[in-house]
């Protein structure tokens, strides 16, 4: 089976192609199409997995050749798969979840007459995620890379009769382009120091290099990582990317692609373990990351962008995982792989809510839903248990290992990496709690015509099978270390490294800090009532509004200064970055529209244009040559 | 003084004798055949047959080649697997220029001028379009362009090359005033390709002038050799490389040299303008490859400045003027302007790489360019009263594409993608053996440019796209575009699309094969 | 006196013919300016086919002459074409390609 | 080595002439100033050593490069002159300088050049040239071929209107003529039968009475009808007899 691991992608992507060819006689039975070929893939690496498990932990890396690709020169490069258990580990994650995704789809979608494009789009999705993690050379990852770019690009502007949807993806994808240039450049620089693009050939050559050729390597990387993981300073996109269908977001952006990043650095960690500069500029991003995920998540009203926000902190907290090294990869994966079952599962739930609530995503307009919608609330309160880090659900296991191992170090390294994984986690319990609380507790602040109920089978089953994931996955593979030992093999054997503060003292703090998050988020969103307009941002109307914030000692002790650099920062975020972006592309308009004016129509001019040209090159060759 | 018959290997020269000669029988047929269909019949044949056999004798010359090649006549010419490369190269896109020369809309237009010598909007214009008249030297002159583009690959001698230069620009200058709508600005870039071309021959001339003095000679050999060995003449020497590179630079379409391009792309009949954007671009690197590799290769080091600050210009220029653009054919254009930047890439440091990657850099650009604008021929803009007009090339029409038409839509999607360097596509592969090419002699910065220039390039291309796929088509807009069907043009669309597929998915093959062509040249060069 | 002294000349005549293509606005006469260069380029080979003792100078100037023979034909055909069209052959009218 | 004579001689006739391609208004003092700076260049060929270059540039070029220059120029109208004041801001003296900065350059460069002077010129004679273009250059004749070629068909493509409507025969014509209702013969000429031919005189057919249509329109517009006035009134009233007067 492991031979054939090449019908993972080949399945989906026929199935793509079959869907796309087929046009509206595809309408009755594409969708079901595109979930059985999920499925088999599904099935595919499953036969694949259990084989794997029956070899010797040694043997697992399993290599296999497609065809010559690139061939001849110095850079001999052949198209291949390379299984084992890192990449087999997403294979299971992509394919379950994925398909989990697709049945949900069915129902989703079921309204949208371009249904059949969008399981296309989906299969073609699953295809390149594949590609992406099954590659056994950055050349061929790179494919993958770009694959999952231009699917969730077409999945971003799916819904394409709003021209702000098509701006969105446009945005993300050029974003991702930055991304790509890193991704690209990394490619080039091993290319010249490393000898080579399959990962046989750079991780060998890469202990020989020095710190300077790597550490360079690893930027590049990192920018990449970056670009595709939603990390700062390139997060700007995944906001604006919810503009996609709900089912989209949950696959896309919560559970797989973003997650491409964090696969590409702990892929890499032959490179990293070589620059440690690089290593550390990597979890000194994913620190600040999940800080700026978190606030922006406490700022954010719409439920899906709040979700958005909390992946990217989660991801930051994968990264911080992935830049301590070895003693961090596996449990980046861990979480990367809880966090895939509980974020979708949320997504799902938010996706679930909207279909009750007309689409409606402004969380002060939902309220009181966990009578209307039981098990949507049911599912989505074990995701939000999951992600608050509650012993013994799935992001405990995850989440409190990565904070332990961010104390680990010398210096003041582990003091900040490892205060900042702490305090994101209060951060985490607090806009995570008011999420749930303004969703589903509190009062009902419906629209006028609103009938909330539970949506059909077909998308409840999905969610009610990541939050089973979502509550006893991380248990499970914890248990005897299983998932660490799983992936010994590709990230190597971690010494056991004492954290600088002991270890119950780290998970008490977490713990009560994650719990006075979410008594404050109980007392303001699920306890008191919400206003259904954001309170404006000027001190005066704050002033005005007095009398509605009872406890003056929380306001002045967390909600002002709370609120103050919440705004702050999300502002930042949009302004700085976001205008970094628009400014930069502005200015590019603005020297093209000038040098556009040069070329006048006049032939007379053009010929100057040359004659000049010629006379400057002329002279600076035959002076500067002589 | 007494003559001696000279000795020609006319065999390697098969494949140039071919498509000259089936030119000039093409002219003769003009006057024996009187009916215009007939003869437009006959000449599309007469071109097909001599592209498809001329490419097809190459091909042959190819496999049954030993050794390095062979120079014909004392150092005029050389025929070895690098101009082998490029002359099927340029056959092949002969063959799909003719293709869309034929082509005709749904009812019956073809792309040129009924007659070229009356004036836009006259009593005659009408005549003539009445009684069916077509302008069938098209295709004989289009055969010249390309024996001619043939040629300039394969010549070694700066004489041949200044001759070979203008029996392909020649024909180009002409076709391009014939277009049959939007006669004014056909002939504006008529004029504008001609005077700026006939400036830039005569300071490629006027180099190759200064390279006989100094040198004594005018093959490529010679002058390579004078460069090593001739003292008190550098300034001479370098003055008349730069004034022939810059000759050639003109026909590539590089910065400060470019201003032609987008005044000649869109004025041009569009046939005209997929056919040269391809094949010119190609046969100007091919010869400009043979001339810096084989006469100038001492130079290397005086000349890199040049490559260089004229490859970081056209990336930059030809990307930042094609976000601006609102007119397609102006946009692929000044796209091409930042190709010929991406090409010149290659050059930095005179990498052999370059002699393997850029035949296969020009075949993918080639191959998508003729594509596009094939798809652009197809998109036609319609009036009230339902007649179809001339294409539709203004962006803002192009909104809605994808639901007009998904397979065009899909095809010039694929054609951009390409451009843009995405995976799975020629031009990924294209961009990626080029750059590697300019790595492997420490081109480093110029890389880095490179890579961001495409990836800003991205902006543009992207916008159609998103354009084509996800914006409705404009209220009111439902019937203004007609999607026009030309059997010809659609076959040139496959063909672009599944060259574009193959050499981007498994390019094995052909990189394998051009791997040939780069290392044969140096044999034969020393 | 040294026959290199011509290959001066031929750069001056080069140099005017090059101010003519960007000075005028009537086709016809920057065209002139065009074959004036080409005639500079001529000279400067026969200059240097005497300077080297050979005659390959000479046999390229005659084949510049034919070159230039054809392409004056070709470019005096596009700017009747152009002149029958707009009833001018200044080059400053024909300017609606831009941008 | 050359005369230093000639050579101011030909510096001269060829530079000064020149100069018009920039300065002179009429585009037909340009072109004859362009056949003396060809005269100029075939005297050089001579003095360099190659006699028939020499005679083929005054053939080719004088003789039938620059009268086709001449011919199009009397075709698009002859006095069609051209304001020489610039209309793109900057052109002319960028244009200017950076010419002459390239002469200049160029020139320094040759200045620069050291090279050997054979001391024997070669003498471009037409059998040397011939056995040479037919030995080593016959390729370049052979292709030199197609461009004429080329050259020929576009001249024909861009310039040549064929028949575009059906040749008519004089019967036709003819035909036509009757059939609108024109004069089936020539129109009568002013003063035929009258008593006096000036031009603004009418005709008088048969029966006495003036013919209005046979004096030309223009003169009445112009009102230059003013000499036959007396013998118009006199037609007017036939009352009046040539005796009266």
């Amino acid at each position: 089976m492991l031979d054939l691991t090449w019908l993972l992608i080949a399945v989906p992507l026929a199935s793509s192609f079959v869907l796309l060819l087929a046009g509206k006689r595809a309408n009755p039975w594409g969708h079901w199409l595109g979930v059985a070929a999920s499925g088999t893939a599904f099935v595919v690496g499953l036969l694949a997995f259990i084989q794997m498990l029956g070899l010797d932990e040694h043997d697992r890396s399993h290599a296999v050749h497609l065809f010559s690709w690139i061939p001849g020169g110095e850079l001999n490069l052949d198209a291949g798969l390379l299984v084992d258990p890192l990449s087999m580990t997403f294979v299971l994650l992509v394919t379950f979840v994925g398909t989990l995704i697709h049945l949900y789809s069915v129902a989703y979608m079921e309204h949208d007459p371009d249904r059949r494009r969008f399981f296309a789009y989906l299969n073609l999705f699953v295809a390149a995620m594949l590609l992406l993690v099954l590659a056994d050379s950055y050349l061929l990852l790179f494919v993958g890379w770009e694959g999952v770019g231009l699917a969730s690009y077409l999945l971003i502007g799916f819904w394409n009769h709003k021209p702000e949807y098509a701006t969105a993806a446009n945005k993300a994808f050029v974003v991702n382009r930055i991304g790509d240039i890193g991704l690209i450049l990394a490619m080039g620089l091993m290319f010249a120091y490393l000898g080579g693009l399959d990962f046989q050939t750079v991780f060998a050559a890469a202990p020989e290099a020095t710190t300077a050729q790597l550490t360079a390597i690893g930027l590049m990387l990192l920018v990449a990582a970056c670009g595709k993981s939603a990390q700062f300073p390139l997060q700007s996109w995944l906001g604006d990317a919810m503009a996609g269908p709900t089912p989209v977001s949950a696959l896309i952006h919560a559970a797989t692609m973003v997650t491409a990043g964090v696969y590409l650095i702990v892929r890499s960690a032959p490179v990293f373990e070589g620059a440690p500069a690089a290593q550390t500029t990597v979890a000194a991003i994913g620190a600040f990351t999940l800080i700026l995920g978190a606030v922006i998540g406490m700022a954010k009203d719409d439920i899906k962008k709040a979700l958005a926000a909390s992946t990217m902190s989660q991801i930051g907290y994968m990264m911080l995982a992935a830049g301590l090294g070895p003693i961090g990869y596996a449990f980046a994966i861990f979480h990367l792989v809880t966090h895939g079952f509980f974020k979708a599962g949320m997504f799902l739930g938010a996706g679930s809510v909207m279909h009750g609530m007309s689409d409606q995503v402004d969380m002060r307009r939902f309220g009181a839903l966990r009578t209307a919608m039981v098990t949507t609330w049911v599912t989505f309160g074990l995701g939000w248990l999951a992600i608050l880090g509650v012993p013994p659900f799935s992001g405990f296991w995850s989440k409190d290992k990565i904070i332990e191992a961010a104390f680990v170090g010398e210096g003041a390294q582990p003091w900040i990496l490892g205060g900042a994984a702490l305090i994101g986690a209060g951060l985490t319990a607090f806009y995570m709690s008011r999420l749930f609380f303004m969703t589903f507790h509190g009062k009902a602040r419906w629209t006028d015509g609103q009938h909330p109920h539970e949506s059909p089978a077909l998308m409840t089953v999905p969610m009610i099978i990541l939050a089973v994931g979502s509550a006893f996955l991380g248990l499970f593979l914890a248990m005897g270390d299983r998932f660490s030992t799983w992936l010994e093999p590709v990230t190597g054997h971690a010494e056991h490294h004492e954290p600088v503060l002991p270890v119950p003292v780290i998970m008490v703090a977490t713990l009560l800090l994650v719990a006075v998050g979410a008594w404050i988020a109980w007392r303001k969103y699920g306890a008191a009532d919400v206003p259904e307009t954001a309170p404006a941002a000027s001190l005066a109307t704050i002033a005005a509004r007095n009398d509605m914030f009872q406890d003056s000692v929380n306001r002045g002790v967390f909600e002002r200064p709370g609120t103050h650099l919440t705004r702050t920062l999300v502002y930042a975020d949009a302004a700085i970055v976001d205008g970094a972006v628009d400014k930069t592309a502005h200015g590019f308009a603005r020297t093209g529209e000038s040098v556009r004016k040069t070329q006048n129509g006049q032939v007379r001019s053009y010929a100057l244009t040359m004659l000049v040209g010629l006379v400057i090159v002329i002279l600076v060759v035959v002076q500067g040559g002589l | 003084m007494s003559f001696t018959t000279p000795e020609i290997a006319w065999a390697p020269l098969a494949p140039v004798i071919i498509v000259l000669g089936a030119a000039a029988v093409a002219i003769l047929l003009e006057s024996f055949l009187r009916s215009p269909e007939t003869r437009r019949k006959v000449q599309l044949g007469v071109s097909l047959v001599a592209l498809i056999a001329a490419a097809g004798t190459a091909i042959a010359q190819w496999a049954a080649l030993e050794g390095a090649g062979t120079v014909v006549l004392d150092g005029m010419l050389t025929v070895d697997r690098q101009s082998l490369a490029w002359q099927v190269l340029i056959a092949v896109f002969g063959t799909l220029g003719a293709l869309l020369f034929a082509a005709r809309t749904r009812a019956g237009e073809e792309a040129f001028t009924p007659l070229g010598s009356v004036a836009p909007g006259s009593t005659e214009e009408t005549l003539a379009r009445r009684k069916g008249l077509q302008v069938t030297e098209v295709f004989p002159l289009a055969l010249f362009a390309v024996g001619g583009m043939m040629l300039f690959t394969s010549v070694t001698d700066l004489i041949f090359l200044f001759v070979a230069l203008e029996v392909f620009s020649l024909p180009l200058y002409i076709l391009v005033a014939l277009a049959r709508r939007r006669r004014f600005l056909s002939h504006e870039g008529a004029l504008k390709y001609f005077l700026l071309g006939a400036f830039s021959s005569a300071i490629l001339l006027f180099g190759a002038a200064f390279l006989y003095g100094a040198t004594g000679s005018t093959s490529y050999a010679g002058i390579a050799a004078g460069v090593a060995s001739v003292t008190g003449v550098d300034a001479l020497v370098l003055a008349g490389a730069v004034m022939v590179v810059v000759g050639l630079l003109f026909k590539i379409g590089a910065v400060p040299f470019h201003s032609w391009t987008p005044d000649a792309y869109q004025g041009a009949p569009t046939p005209v303008t997929a056919f040269m954007a391809a094949a010119t671009k190609a046969a100007a690197t091919a010869a400009l490859l043979r001339v810096a590799y084989e006469a100038f290769h001492g130079l290397e080091w005086e000349l890199s400045w040049l490559f260089w600050a004229v490859a970081i210009a056209s990336m930059v220029l030809g990307t930042v003027v094609a976000l601006v653009q609102t007119e397609l054919k102006r946009m692929l254009a000044y796209s091409s302007v930042a190709h010929a930047g991406f090409i010149l890439v290659a050059f930095a440091g005179f990498p052999d790489g370059a002699l393997s990657a850029l035949p296969f850099y020009l075949a993918s650009y080639g191959v998508a360019t003729l594509g596009a604008f094939a798809v652009i021929t197809q998109v036609r803009e319609k009036a009230e009263d339902g007649t179809v007009l001339g294409e539709a090339t203004r962006l803002g029409q192009w909104a809605g594409l994808g639901k007009r038409s998904p397979w065009l839509a899909g095809a010039m999607a694929l054609f951009l993608l390409s451009f843009a360097g995405i995976p799975l596509t020629a031009g990924f592969v294209g961009k990626f053996v080029a750059f590697a090419a300019a790595i492997s002699e420490g081109g480093w910065p110029l890389v880095l440019i490179a890579v961001i220039a495409s990836a800003a390039a991205a902006f543009f291309y992207v916008r159609l796209i998103v354009l084509m796929f996800l914006t409705d088509v404009p209220d009111g807009q439902e019937d203004a575009i007609e999607i026009d069907h030309s059997p010809l043009a659609r076959v040139v669309v496959i063909v672009a699309v599944a060259a574009v597929l193959l050499l981007g998915i498994v390019p094995g093959p052909v990189l394998a094969a051009f791997e040939n062509a780069g290392v044969l040249l140096l044999g034969a060069a020393g | 006196m040294d026959p290199i002294n011509f290959v001066i000349l031929a750069s001056i005549l080069f140099a005017i013919g090059s101010a003519a293509v960007l000075l005028r606005r009537n086709a016809i006469i920057a065209f002139m300016g065009v074959e004036l260069m080409l005639n500079a380029a001529n000279l400067a080979l026969v200059a240097f086919s005497r300077i080297h003792g050979e005659i390959d100078g000479q046999i390229m100037a005659f084949f510049v002459l034919v070159v230039a023979a054809a392409e004056v034909v070709v470019g005096l055909a596009i700017i009747i074409a152009v002149f029958r069209a707009r009833q001018t052959i200044s080059l400053d009218e024909p300017a609606e390609l831009k941008g | 080595m050359v005369n230093a004579a000639m050579f101011w001689i030909i510096a001269a006739i060829t530079v000064i002439p020149a100069f018009s391609l920039l300065f002179a208004r009429k585009a037909v003092h340009v072109a004859m100033s362009v056949v003396l700076v060809m005269v100029g260049l075939a005297a050089a060929y001579v003095t360099l050593g190659a006699p028939f270059l020499g005679m083929v540039q005054i053939v080719v070029y004088t003789g039938a490069v620059m009268m086709l220059f001449l011919f199009v120029l009397m075709l698009v109208g002859v006095d069609q002159r051209e304001e020489l004041k610039e209309t793109i801001k900057g052109q002319r003296w960028i244009g200017l300088f950076t010419a002459a900065g390239l002469g200049a350059f160029l020139v320094s460069i040759v200045v620069r050049t050291v090279l050997p002077v054979a001391p024997t010129g070669v003498q471009g004679e037409p059998d040397v040239i011939a056995i040479m273009l037919f030995e080593k250059y016959v390729l370049v004749i052979e292709v030199l071929g197609f461009l004429l070629i080329t050259a020929a068909v576009g001249a024909l493509v861009l310039t040549h209107t064929p028949r575009l409507k059906p040749r008519r025969t004089q019967l036709e014509v003819q035909r036509d003529r009757v059939r609108v209702g024109a004069d089936p013969v020539n129109k009568p000429m002013p003063g035929v039968y009258a008593r006096h031919n000036a031009l603004d005189v009418p005709a008088l057919d048969p029966e006495g009475r003036p013919i209005e249509h046979s004096v030309s329109r223009v003169l009445k517009i112009r009102n230059q009808t003013v000499e036959g006035e007396q013998w118009r009134a006199q037609l007017e009233d036939p009352s009046r007899k040539e005796g009266d007067r």
